[in-house]
């Protein structure tokens, strides 16, 4: 079985229904991609499936490691192993880049707070150290003592994948880390999203920015008005040119 | 959707005008009690008949307990209540500083009494403007921030004006023992206040209720009247979605203002009455109490509606004034005081009831902002309507 | 001359420039559509020219006049109205109560003395708040309570309180977010009507590429909040740098 | 007396006034700011604290309320002044979770407005159960022995050792407060929950949990609060409310959630009081207000508010 | 205060010509010997009399109130059966009032102005009331009394000790049993100029409102007199809880007594804030007027410290001792000052009707203005026609200390100051201000 499957979801915002019958799977250990136009319903997959509210699920299931998380609350699901990191980074500006990192531990002494309802589900990954992180991102070892909300794009988005690297984090949920960011740093990003799969973290990658995906991606989903109108590997929507002209604009 | 663009609303949609035409045909009940003549017709009539029912009449008076002067109070506080509603419920700004106004108002009556004409009208006038003046500027400096920031200014704004009354300005208020000394003359130089109006008596009392209950019903219907006005529905626009407001071409902070301006008015108002009623001035009419007595009127009547508050400032007088003297709460038909008796033995449910009344007010306004937000006026109205659709109505 | 411009238009928040040195000129009559990826700064535009945000550094001129010193009533007083992307409505008035306040300010300016005059006396409000609601067809409903409305019809709502304010320029942000593909060619088509019926200046912001190319008669391209590219759609479709930083990706 | 010796001793006496209102202000603040939850009952937390701190110090008789009708003739533990000082900070720091538990959290999606009037409905019911209970009366509440005295001082000579003490229990809280926000993983939690709550939440991190105890510390600091405060005036039901204007004064001044405001706000007003009584006594208690305004007017966050609070 | 004569007309004048012009009025019934004389305010009475006791019932002073409360209870109880006074006083007979029993309505004041008009006017106009005592603050008394005026309604206060009360507040329809602040100063004078000595310097804070000025004028004029040296006199606004400001610039080198003229909570806290300062150290301390609440606000603060009351159990003489056992028989506990003032302003308006032989207030009050009494336990006493303000004698105490306190006891009595020393003429003082308004 998939490490995450979408069975049937059909999420709302309000009353507005935005996913309408989504059925996807995330393999262990692959980079997986779902991609579409701005506003295609990529957003509100990662927040259905990372527990974030709204959207409303009222339809469908999402198993997470076997086990049901479409009820769960944000926390309850981040400590089964699920990271994400979010569209426009969202880091703590308030706080320096060392206490963001660090906020990311405080979720692992949780045991007092979610420890009943983890249950016997067995945490694979152990969280990266502070020095690992500040190893794989050289950047941020330099502004540790920095408040994040002074760093730059690309800086805040290292600090927001560090962040969740710190997490003992079996899947990586990626909205959008290109968005907004040079092309020199988006290479770099490239760059820390390849090394991270390479270490054996299962992702979950989402990009409008179709190209860039498919580059790094082993698989991919093309979702449109809300619905998943693709799904195959990377080479197989290279070659799928009406596809990627009619929902991508590629 | 039409594919083509059509001018005439027929057209567009006939089964609007189905319904524009049988309303037409049909005056619903809610029609007829929205118009404006009804309401001012029903306001008299009501403020009419209310000291004869409250005071006077066989039976109901007596299970009641009231008295004519707390028929007078009860209109002086609803007008209050009522004006401070347009603010709150229509356009949802929440003012802890209203003492200001009605404060301001009676002193400045109180003090224009006894300088410069005992006219009871000259007296509401003076009282009325200088609320409404010290509302425009005190609007306008605590309009500047909104939400809390607005509550607690002008908490602050009103205490500000009870410590300068108190002290700094005793020499004209007179500080912590009130200003006693208001000079009522006739109204219209004909009618003594506290005569009997010749042939009414039994119904109305004094001319002084007639004074308070006239300015009461020209109050409804100038509320009324600024609800059914374009400031009505912008104000309720200020309340629902400001932003959206300020987007279509409002300028939302001159409408907030004037909210703030007209119900420092109807406080105006209110306040000058109170001295013409009580002949003198307290110093706690500046006190934030009674900014929180009238919230607590305005909300436990109901803020969604013209007369919940007024309801509202009856329910709270009542209990104040009334309530608060019951000795022992007996079961009702029990006792030899009952209209009816039961039983010769009063069943005592609690004794020191009157002691609780405060108590009991602050969990019955805790209860209405819990569960039932549009108060008991609009549990009332709720009611109503059941009882009409179980009677086979619309 | 230009019905709205605005030069060397500027606005940072700290260190991010969400608007960068945008030089903008839309003629009267004209449909724009400023499309970009996320993060490129449209919204901000939007904000910027409706005046709910503060230039950092530029100008905006509205038929003619510089609109930076106006609140943003004044603005919209001015002829600049706009769509807002979550439908912005009056939740608990009806659905006719929520264009009579657009046509209320339309016809009376931001403010007035009026507050002792019966509504029932305001005819040409009456009459623009129907006329307006029947372009978006939404006149059957006049009575509903916005919030009870489907959510295509509150934003159609949303649209119709847009107009009734009587815009000469109409700012559409992301009009057909949410909506089903049904919904959303209905809303094209609604725009194009209304374009029409009121003579209206159109800017919108949208990200459906569909919607931009039916309506547009030019398409400004934003990304990182400068302009990149400009022009009728059919060029801007065929532009490579548009075709990198928008649609494709970096070695595209 | 020379006028340095009056202007600190002035300045003494402001601080002293203004350690109350920084301690109920803090808790004020930061439920406020990180909870956006508006307490108009932190006043009746102060009169809990007050009213435990007085039964556990001393033994009374009630002379009025139904307590004294019900006839208890003698009530409180006697325990003394230290005892009172632990315990009553940990039994308003439960008060305060049952509150954050059973009133705050359903309100936390309603409007400003709705929780105002709710916490002001509350504050009189609590209010008026003491008044029920004890009496419209006041108790004196006695310093202790140990304190009751006064402390030599440089320049000012003498200065009663009990308002020291105030001082002293003050800055020390204050000083834990913030130790615990700044340098605690609990602090780090309510800092970033301030922020961006929702993503603490995806950090895995359940929020629940550190709001309560935000809620319960902001209690415990009215307790203390009313311990220390209670010997200072005659004990009686209106304390509460008396100390919760100024107190919100205190809060806007200093800027919502930001504890060095509130210490800055509180010593602000505190010493506008003690020096307007030295040149205007008439005019000290509008001054406050005054101050109030005009900083509100100049610096709509507050001195040290630094969010860009929403109009 | 301006006149208001020309204005006034009670409610049962306007029932006169309400029944001129052939309609019924607010129902005129009454007995015939009522009818000797015209309606006014609530005369005639209809059924049985009802007196109304205004007291505070909530707020501060509620304690002091219920003891009020206790007072006039047994006091319409003693009117009513005999007992207490009205076995001893000729003019009461034990049967009710003019063979008509008393019945009584309380309210509550809340020690607050407002609220006590609006109970006094329940009562006046629901209740009927023929007379309204009670009060336990100078603002609530004024405010009362100006309300009894305007309707004509007797009115006998209770705790109030401002010189406005019979100065230039005063009504015809109000009498003051309970001295004021300028006799509060004379009384202070002998005997503590005859412990502190003749030649002091003297510093007073004051509450800045009528009660505190009255206050501090008569100490500084009195004990100026004595030969004291007034160093200054300061203002503290209402609503100070925190004296310290003030207390820290009284020059304690320089000063030998302090007069803290503050009353009730304000005086709690200043007085134990004076302690807390050490100032009784270098200095004595008066408080020129003491009650029950305030000394148990201020607990051992007290000590030593002179000050006057209404009256005390502990006074003896054969009025005082006989209040004292019919209270502790009736309720098992030592009756307060207000108490015994309660009582007394209760049997000395029934004696003054049965004098007059009706309820007609106007004939009551000239029943009471210039009577002559020595039977309330304060010596012998005149009720000034001129000011309406009784003279008489005035209790002197001292403080206790804490242990040496107990329920009902927080002061012993020094000195019982004669009426004969104390009090003013007619055209000086407080009377010089005074104009009591109309009869009817």
């Amino acid at each position: 079985m998939s490490l995450l499957e979408l069975q049937g979801v059909d999420a709302f915002y309000g009353e507005s229904h935005i996913l309408r019958d989504v059925t996807l799977g995330v393999e262990e250990g692959e980079v997986c991609s779902l991609l579409g136009r701005n506003g295609a319903g990529k957003t509100t997959t990662l927040r259905s499936i990372s527990g974030a509210r709204p959207p409303e699920v009222r339809d469908g299931r999402i198993v997470f490691k076997e086990e049901d998380i479409t009820a769960m609350s944000p926390e309850d699901i981040s400590a089964r192993g699920l990271s994400l990191v979010p569209e426009e980074r969202r880091v703590f500006p308030n706080l320096t880049v060392a206490e963001n990192l660090h906020l990311a531990e405080v979720s692992e002494n949780r045991s007092n707070t979610v420890g009943r309802s983890l249950g016997q589900v067995q945490v694979e990954h152990v969280g990266m150290t502070t020095e690992e992180v500040y190893d794989e991102f050289e950047r941020l070892r330099e502004r540790k003592s920095q408040k994040a909300g002074t760093l730059s794009g690309g800086e805040q988005q290292m600090l927001a994948i560090a962040r969740a690297l710190k997490q003992n984090t079996d899947l990586l949920l990626l909205d959008e880390p290109y968005e907004g960011l040079a092309p020199q740093i988006i290479a770099d990003v490239e760059d820390a999203i390849r090394r991270i799969s390479d270490s054996g973290t299962t992702i979950l990658l989402v990009e409008q920015n179709a190209i860039a995906a498919m580059d790094i991606a082993d698989r991919c989903y093309v979702i449109d008005q809300g619905s998943i109108v693709f799904e195959g590997t990377a080479e197989k929507l290279r070659a799928d040119d009406e596809t990627r002209d009619r929902y991508l604009g590629v | 959707m039409s594919d083509e663009p059509t001018e005439t609303p027929d057209a567009t949609d006939e089964t609007g005008s189905v319904v524009e035409r049988t309303q037409r045909e049909l005056p619903s009940w809610e029609r007829i009690r929205e118009s404006e003549l009804f309401v001012v017709a029903a306001t008299t009539l009501a403020v009419a008949i209310f000291p004869w029912l409250f005071a006077r009449a066989p039976v109901v008076s007596g299970v009641l307990q009231g008295y004519q002067d707390l028929a007078t109070l009860i209109l002086i506080w609803g007008i209050f209540a009522m004006g401070f509603n347009l603010l709150l419920g229509y356009t949802g700004l929440l003012s802890f500083g209203h003492a200001a106004f009605w404060g301001g108002a009676a002193y400045a009556a109180g003090v224009f009494s006894a300088q410069v004409s005992s006219s009871p009208i000259l007296i509401i006038l003076a009282g009325t403007s200088f609320a409404a003046l010290s509302a425009w500027i005190l609007g306008f400096i605590s309009l500047r921030r909104g939400g809390i920031y607005f509550a607690i200014l002008t908490l602050a704004f009103g205490q500000m004006a009870f410590y300068m009354a108190l002290s700094p300005l005793a020499w004209i208020t007179g500080g912590e023992n009130g200003f006693t000394g208001v000079e009522l003359g006739k109204l219209f130089g004909v009618f003594q206040l506290r005569y009997p109006v010749p042939g009414l008596d039994w119904l109305v009392g004094t001319w002084k209720y007639v004074l308070v209950g006239g300015v009461a019903v020209l109050c409804v219907a100038a509320a009324n009247r600024i609800l059914h006005s374009p400031y009505g529905m912008v104000f309720r626009a200020i309340r629902e979605n400001d932003q959206r407001a300020e987007f279509v071409g409002l300028n939302v902070w001159r409408y907030k203002l004037m909210a703030f301006i007209i119900s420092g008015t109807f406080a105006g108002v209110a306040g000058s009455l109170f001295t013409i009623y009580s002949a003198y001035v307290p110093l706690s009419s500046f006190y934030w109490t009674t900014s929180g007595e009238v919230v607590i009127m305005a909300v436990l009547g109901g803020v969604g509606s013209l007369f919940g508050p007024i309801l509202g400032a009856a329910i709270y007088l009542y209990v104040e004034n009334i309530v608060s003297g019951v000795q022992q709460l007996t079961l009702p038909f029990t006792g030899p005081n009952e209209y009816v008796t039961l039983v010769q033995e009063p069943v005592v449910l609690m004794d020191g009831f009157g002691a609780y009344w405060h108590l009991i007010l602050g969990l019955v306004f805790v209860a209405v902002v819990v569960l039932f937000p549009r108060g008991i006026w609009g549990l009332l109205m709720d009611f109503g309507s059941a009882v009409r659709k179980l009677g086979g109505g619309r | 001359m230009a019905l709205l411009e605005t030069h060397n238009l500027t606005k940072s928040f700290g260190g991010l420039v969400a608007v960068d040195d945008v030089n903008l000129e839309i003629e009267e009559g004209e449909s724009i559509s400023v499309i970009g990826p996320n993060g490129a700064g449209k919204s901000t535009l939007i904000n910027l020219v409706t005046r709910m945000l503060d230039a950092t550094e530029g100008d905006i001129e509205f038929d003619g006049d510089s609109i930076l010193k106006h609140e943003p009533h004044e603005v919209v007083q001015k002829g600049v109205s706009r769509s807002f992307q979550t439908a912005s409505i009056f939740p608990e008035l009806t659905v006719e109560e929520n264009a009579q306040i657009a046509a209320l300010a339309a016809e009376h300016g931001s403010f007035r003395f009026n507050f002792l005059r019966h509504r029932n006396n305001y005819g040409e409000v009456d009459r623009l708040a129907r006329r307006t609601l029947d372009a978006v067809g939404l006149l059957g409903q006049r009575d509903v309570t916005a919030e009870d409305l489907p959510y295509g019809d509150k934003r159609r709502l949303e649209l119709g309180i847009a107009l009734a304010s009587e815009p000469s320029l109409l700012l559409m942000d992301e009009p057909t977010a949410g909506m089903s593909p049904e919904e959303t060619a209905d809303t094209v088509e609604l725009i194009e009507e209304v374009k029409e019926q009121l003579d209206l200046t159109i800017l919108l912001v949208e990200h459906d590429m569909e919607v931009v190319f039916n309506v547009s008669d030019r398409i400004v391209v934003l990304n990182r909040g400068a302009v990149i590219a400009e022009g009728p759609p059919e060029e801007v479709q065929g532009n490579p740098e548009v075709q990198e930083a928008y649609l494709g990706g970096m070695d595209a | 007396m020379s006028l340095l010796a009056e202007t600190v001793t002035v300045l003494l006496n402001g601080l002293q006034q203004g350690a109350i209102y920084v301690l109920v202000a803090i808790g004020l603040s930061i439920i406020l700011g990180t909870l956006k939850f508006v307490n108009f009952a932190h006043g009746a937390l102060y009169l809990i604290g007050t009213y435990a701190g007085l039964l556990i110090t001393l033994k009374i008789t009630p002379t009025g309320g139904k307590l004294a009708d019900w006839g208890y003739t003698t009530l409180g533990l006697g325990w003394g002044f230290l005892p009172a000082l632990l315990i009553v900070p940990i039994l308003v720091f439960v008060v305060g979770l049952a509150m954050e538990r059973f009133v705050a959290r359903p309100f936390y999606d309603r409007p400003d407005t709705d929780q105002i009037l709710l916490t002001f409905g509350l504050a009189i019911v609590v209010q008026e159960v003491f008044k029920i209970l004890f009496g419209g009366q006041s108790y004196n509440f006695a310093r202790p022995g140990w304190a009751s005295g006064q402390v030599g001082l440089p320049i000012v000579g003498t200065f009663p050792e009990w308002r020291l003490y105030i001082i002293g229990i003050t800055a020390t809280v204050v000083v834990l407060v913030y130790g615990l926000i700044e340098y605690t993983d609990f602090g780090l939690v309510v800092r970033a929950g301030t922020r961006d709550a929702e993503m603490v939440e995806l950090l895995g991190i359940k929020l629940s949990r550190p709001y309560l105890m935000v809620f319960g510390v902001g209690a415990a600091l009215a307790g203390v609060a009313g311990v220390v405060g209670g010997p200072l005036y005659a004990v009686n039901p209106n304390i509460g409310t008396e100390v919760l204007v100024p107190s919100f004064l205190v809060v806007v001044i200093g800027g919502v959630g930001s504890i060095s405001g509130a210490v800055l706000g509180g010593i602000l007003i505190g010493e506008t009081l003690a020096v307007m009584v030295a040149i205007a006594p008439q005019w000290s208690q509008v001054g406050i207000y005054v101050l109030a305004a005009i900083v509100l007017l100049a610096r709509p966050q507050g001195l040290l508010g630094a969010e860009e609070v929403a109009p | 205060m301006a006149r208001r004569e020309k204005t006034d007309v009670s409610r049962r004048d306007v029932v006169k010509m309400a029944g001129a012009t052939g309609l019924a009025g607010l129902g005129v019934a009454g007995s015939a010997s009522a009818q000797e004389y015209p309606p006014i305010g609530n005369f005639p009475i209809q059924g049985n009399p009802t007196f109304g006791f205004t007291v505070p019932q909530s707020g501060p002073y509620s304690s002091e109130g219920q003891d009020e409360l206790r007072a006039y209870r047994m006091a319409v109880e003693h009117l009513n059966n005999g007992g207490g006074w009205v076995d001893n006083w000729s003019d009461l007979s034990g049967n009710g009032v003019l063979d008509q029993q008393i019945e009584f309505v309380s309210g509550d004041t809340a020690t607050d102005a407002d609220t006590a008009r609006q109970t006094a006017r329940r009562m006046i106009q629901r209740d009927q009331a023929i007379m309204l005592s009670g009060g336990s603050s100078s603002a609530v008394a004024i405010a009362i009394q100006e309300l009894c005026q305007r309707e004509k309604v007797n009115y006998m206060c209770c705790l109030t000790h401002s010189n406005d009360t019979t100065g230039k507040s005063c009504v015809r329809y109000s009498f003051r049993e309970m001295f004021n602040a300028y006799m509060s100063a004379q009384a202070l004078v002998p005997p503590v100029t005859n412990e502190y000595g003749g030649d002091n310097n003297f510093y007073q804070l004051y509450a800045d409102y009528t009660w505190g000025q009255t206050v501090q004028s008569s100490m500084s004029q009195f004990f100026g007199e004595a030969g004291w040296n007034e160093m200054n006199s300061v203002a503290t606004p209402l609503g100070t809880k925190d004296f310290s400001s003030y207390l820290s610039q009284v020059p304690r080198d320089q000063t030998d007594v302090l007069f803290l003229d503050h009353y009730g909570l304000d005086g709690a806290n200043s007085l134990s804030q004076a302690k807390e300062m050490g100032l009784d150290e270098d200095m004595e301390i008066v408080v020129p007027l003491y009650n029950r609440p305030m000394a148990q606000a201020a607990g051992g603060a007290i000590e030593d410290v002179f000050g006057t009351v209404a009256w005390d159990s502990q006074i003896d003489n054969p009025p005082s001792n006989q209040f004292t056992q019919a209270f502790n028989d009736r309720y098992d506990r030592i009756p307060s000052g207000p108490a015994q003032l309660a009582y007394a302003q209760t049997l000395q308006y029934a004696a003054a009707v049965q004098r007059a032989g009706t309820f007609y207030p106007p004939e009551v009050i000239k029943q009471l203005e210039g009577r002559e009494y020595n039977n309330i336990g304060m010596g012998q006493e005149l009720m000034r026609k001129c000011d309406h303000q009784a003279q008489r004698a005035v209790p002197v105490v001292k403080g206790l200390s804490e242990s040496e306190q107990q329920q009902g006891q927080f002061f012993e009595i020094v000195n019982l100051t004669g009426a004969d020393q104390l009090g003013y003429s007619c055209d000086e003082g407080p009377a010089g201000e005074c104009e009591l308004g109309p009869y009817e």
